[in-house]
């Protein structure tokens, strides 16, 4: 099997579903011949040509809102948002209309779109280049939210994403976009979206990742392995929906849970896996489910280490869960 | 006080009594397409004066009406079938013809157990993806970007359909008008734009909106031909909407209509006119009605007289009591519909959620319909 | 005291604060001669003229980013959101520039825009005339969000708002506009921003709300009394920041929580509070927290009153935690 | 291939040789004035280049030039101190111009503890309050309807003060530049629109932007007057700039300038234009470089020798070695800034992640500096 990394998976991916499908088309800003900023779409356009792979005005509203016209009469568009940071002008067609188009539509119109869209810091990008927007799309009822952490995953998610019948925000982890490589299959697989993959298993403490996080997660686990902690780490690669059911499964095992995620903490993802998991597991609870995050200020610069989640404070939270 | 046009760059097929103007070409259109429209816009008259009354009486939640403004609804009568429609909330004519039924109307007013959207939206919010007329959304200005992607994807997949979307003067300002616009433009999208400028949003003047001399003067700053036109003028209507749609299927790209006409009546079943504008200037435009013009045209053309229209009249008047009461028997959606189509299956949460509220509305809720 | 309703309040609050500082200027939609289509800023154009209350296009991106201009430049300006349905073709300018310029200026730009809007169901207004989107500000690091539940809270609360110096996302309950009432102070009062009320003291379940929701929590409680059960409530006022001390002296007390709001259930601010409480009290916990929230579907038109909580609903999570 | 412009439409005072048009008007300004305008225009040239070697080395996480633009930065150059003024992220000479210093330049792209924004954003992203320059964002467009509110906002307070915002062709597609532009119009604000029409947005050309004839026709959407201007001749630049401002301060309303330039490099260091445009289309450019032109045009007026820019050439990359040998001294912004500024008094809940953060930082982490 080749080895590929995130970009790669992304690019395969699209590549064989717009040969099976030809009303897939992608458009963007700069997707086209330059083949997107990170190139996640180089070699679409000599392939598919500039009707299917469409440079767009500067634009995001437009970018969705004529992808929403191109679903609704029968195309299955990839939008690619540049960097989730500017994904907000687009955000009323977004959770106004690309969510809610099937449900107030009585069912007469669904909306398979799928935003395919950078997330996360670490690359330097400071306030406007690292958000990580996904409670904001996991609390707008209507749209699904995937959020794979490694090549395999992307490709095979995007894959099921590109042929369901929902609109998708595809959140794809930017920072390791180059790094992450692992074994991909060279033709068509899909992956269920919605069930999360043990990436470890262990059996004292539950840590919960996603997306760029997942690594820090397994770095952390090592490091208590190291310490004679075992922890297993779950990388949720779907948000909404997400997997209950495995979470709750290693819940009742561990009976101690903690989550990272880079987004700000107040009313990041984290606090609902908290609240969903206490309602159904609170009695196998035997320490306050923690959470390492990012802070509640504005993505930084200079300071983007200080701000990210990283192995030892992971670790920190897993021992104090350990010790409470 | 929204002044009455200067003629110059006005597109008018008939004067302000109903009479075609010296010179006016009068579009080739078949008596019976004439005496359709006439019927449909009737319908229109009748059936916003019945639910308005409806509204009044506390029997339905909210209306819009288009009083004054019907013609304008007919740019879609030179379309085809296979054509899509972005409508805004206030074309009830473009509904109609295009076969919308009285009871689809009604049943989605009242939000019934058959409204074909299920009771999910306000009044006002029709959809009929079997008629091509795509769900109406409140926020306005969303539809303009989609009904271009519409158009775009028509052109990709080889088809010769067009779009058409509906939005008011109020609505050009939106960023989504812009962006619209501007894809059409590039992509020279087969697509057709209705600007309804009925003078007013709301409470605010069509001056307040723009400084721009007129709306369909927008259309310089996209590359694509404005066309402003009469909105009471149905012949003019005909002719502006007929031109674009060719210009469209023909691949010459979209255009902007502005038609010109005025809200007669409050924007709204929630809306008092009076604590804003003048009561004189709705007079000024009751002279320059749609409705009478065309009934004028009509009859220096022969084809109209009284007995037809009060035929039709009591015809439709006695189809929307029928509807109204079938709509009293309807109940509402039932309770477990309200998880659907969230997505297309219902993922666990919503699994969740639906058998909680059955459960509860089971043994507490009066509202429970299960 | 004369009695008043929430938008005799906010009138109230403005008309005083304008007179009082000239640098206040109220903008938006049909807030001039009109004076709002809920009245809110009625009179007000005729006393202070269209220069300072501004009949805006029809533009919510415009409304709110000349709004910072404004405020950079040294007004004060309120901008009126017609309904929070309709803020999102300002979210850009909200989250991104709004919420953020003080911090990316290094402190150089303060940006005190206080952006009023109504917000919850309850008034057969469908899916965009319903929504309550406060988890969307309260992950927003920069804002401030203040949601009263009263006249007396409201006009307290706002003109705090619009004496210091950092933006807010002002929630006005659209259903209770009107049928709320209570004694108002006539002259100038302000309110802390950050603390909560407790509405009515109790011992064994703590009842947390805000907003709309408070007067169903209320209600809840006075049938629960009738039951032998007695509730404390607490209407947060303010969810950012909001009164982790007030919460917890309660929590902690009673050791059962109930959280009731309109938004929807996944990621609502109700996860917020959990993930919160049972941070810093677990083990004062007797049973899970519960939440009765909104639906996650889309906010439905004729099955408005299934979709909201009520307070039959409220008793019941009630009955559960304390059987728990 | 963005195509050497039409004359006709295009306000020049020189031509690509730097030598006056036959029949054009010279603006009125002082030799002083002009040697100023190329002393800084030199600056940002000299300045472009060096950080961007340093960015080769690595040594710089990110830069943006301006290189062949940089005459459009002095629009700027005929406001007042008072005026205001809203940066897109390519316009060094308008920072330089009013009074930023190097040294205030490069601790910002160095985001180190004398960084007037505290290290908080990317490089380029500056911000002086007390030159009425305001903080840069990167979503681009959003400073659009901003400077239309400070304007307004000048205009109510009674005070004449100006605003000026610039943005990229690519920018004209946004929602904000509409809404913007529309606001402007209607209150007849005080603004001065600079569209930096530099045939790129990213890979994107301005063909694929719109599909008007020129962005200063958009204009026409707003009721101002649109004018296009070479963005690489100095005195059109100054003079039709000149001419908005004074219209602006003297209640006239706003005004939207399309500065045609060219990006004659990439779009930023991160960017290979090589892979998406003619290497040939650069070079067709380079002859009509604004400094160049500038140079000829001074010393044909005598006021340019050699001796004069070797010595500001030397002069400035001395201060800039010298304004990076001091960065280089100044650490990153103490930790515990992280929680500064978030609001104006730092409430609960970041007091104490702030105190988690240097409870952690005590023990663990490396980057720790406070
Ligand atoms: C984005 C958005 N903002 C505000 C509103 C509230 N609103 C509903 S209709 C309307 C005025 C629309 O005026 P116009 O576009 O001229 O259409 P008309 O009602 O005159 O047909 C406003 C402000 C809305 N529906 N959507
Ligand atoms: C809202 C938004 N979308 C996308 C981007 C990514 N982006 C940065 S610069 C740029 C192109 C801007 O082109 P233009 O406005 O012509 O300015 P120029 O770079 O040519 O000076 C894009 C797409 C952004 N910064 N903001
Ligand atoms: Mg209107
Ligand atoms: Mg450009």
């Amino acid at each position: 099997m080749p080895v590929m990394n995130i970009i790669q998976a992304v690019n395969d991916a699209l590549r064989l579903q717009m040969r099976a499908e030809p009303k897939t088309v992608v458009l963007g800003e700069d997707v086209g011949k330059f083949g997107g900023v990170f190139r996640a779409t180089s070699g679409l356009h000599e392939e598919f040509g500039a009707e299917r792979v469409i440079d767009t005005p500067l634009a995001e509203a437009g970018i969705i809102g004529t992808a929403i016209g191109m679903a609704l009469y029968g195309l299955r568009p990839v939008p690619e948002i540049q960097f989730s940071d500017f994904i907000y002008p687009a955000f009323d067609q977004i959770v106004n209309e690309l969510a809610k188009f099937r449900y107030r539509s009585g069912g007469q119109y669904p909306c398979p779109v799928v935003i395919r869209t950078p997330v996360g810091g670490g690359i330097r990008g400071g306030h406007y280049h690292s958000q990580s927007p996904e409670t904001l799309f996991i609390h707008t009822p209507g749209l699904k939210v995937v959020a794979p952490s490694n090549p395999y995953d992307t490709k095979g998610l995007l894959l099921s994403c590109l042929r369901q019948n929902d609109p998708v925000l595809f959140m794809e982890p930017k920072r390791i976009y180059r790094a992450s490589k692992n074994e991909v299959p060279e033709g068509d697989y899909t992956l269920e979206i919605g069930k999360l993959n043990v990436v470890r298993p262990g059996t004292q403490v539950t840590l919960i990742a996603w997306s760029g996080m997942v690594s820090i997660a397994e770095e952390a686990a090592i490091k208590a392995d190291a310490a004679g902690i075992s922890v297993e780490v779950l990388d949720l690669r779907s948000l909404m929906p997400f997997d209950i059911v495995g979470i709750l499964a290693s819940v009742t095992k561990t009976g101690r849970v903690v989550i990272v995620h880079e987004a700000p903490r107040t009313c990041g993802f984290g606090a609902e896996l908290i609240a969903s998991i206490q309602e159904r597991a609170m009695e196998h609870l035997e320490a306050p489910i923690s959470r390492v995050c990012g802070f509640d200020t504005p993505f930084p610069y200079t300071l983007e280490h200080e701000y990210m989640p990283n192995a030892d404070r992971v670790l920190g939270a897993i021992r104090q869960t350990l010790e409470w | 006080m929204v002044a009455v046009p200067a003629q110059d760059d006005l597109r008018r097929v008939l004067d302000d009594d109903g009479r075609v103007l010296p010179g006016a070409r009068v579009p080739d259109v078949s008596d019976e397409y004439l005496r359709r429209i006439f019927d449909v816009m009737s319908l229109v008259r009748i059936m916003d004066d019945r639910m308005m009354r409806l509204q009044r009486q506390g029997r339905l939640g909210f209306y819009m009406k288009a009083i004054g403004e019907e013609a304008s609804h007919f740019a879609v009568a030179p379309l085809r079938a296979g054509d899509w429609v972005y409508p805004s909330y206030r074309e009830q004519g473009a509904w109609f013809w295009r076969g919308y039924t009285i009871k689809d109307f009604i049943n989605q007013l009242f939000g019934n157990v058959a409204d074909p959207v299920k009771g999910r939206q306000m009044p006002v919010h029709h959809s009929a993806n079997w008629l091509n007329l795509v769900s109406i959304s409140s926020p306005v200005g969303t539809q303009i970007p989609q009904a271009v992607g519409s158009a775009y994807a028509a052109k990709l997949m080889g088809k010769d359909d067009v779009s058409m979307v509906f939005f008011g003067e109020g609505t050009s300002s939106t960023g989504e008008f812009h962006v619209g616009m501007n894809f059409a433009g590039v992509w020279k999208a087969p697509c057709v734009f209705i600007c309804r400028n009925n003078g007013w949003a709301i409470s605010v003047p069509s001056q307040k909106q723009t400084a721009a001399r007129t709306f369909a003067s927008k259309a310089v700053g996209y590359g694509m031909p404005g066309i402003r036109v009469d909105g009471n003028d149905i012949l003019a209507m005909l002719q502006v909407a007929g031109e674009a749609i060719d210009r469209a299927r023909a691949g010459d790209g979209p255009t902007l209509i502005e038609a010109l006409t005025y809200r007669v009546q409050g924007h709204s079943s929630s809306d008092d006119p009076s604590v804003y504008r003048d009561p004189k200037e709705p007079e000024l435009w009751e002279k320059r009605d749609p409705l009478n013009r065309m009934r004028t045209y009509l009859r220096h053309r022969g084809l109209w007289n009284e007995a037809w229209e009060r035929e039709l009249t009591e015809r439709y008047n006695q189809e929307i009591t029928d509807a109204l009461v079938a709509a009293d028997h309807l109940g509402a959606p039932a309770i477990e519909t309200m998880f659907d189509d969230v997505y297309e299956d219902i993922p666990w949460h919503l699994q969740e959620q639906k058998a909680w509220l059955l459960q509860q509305a089971r043994t507490r809720s009066p509202h429970f319909h299960g």
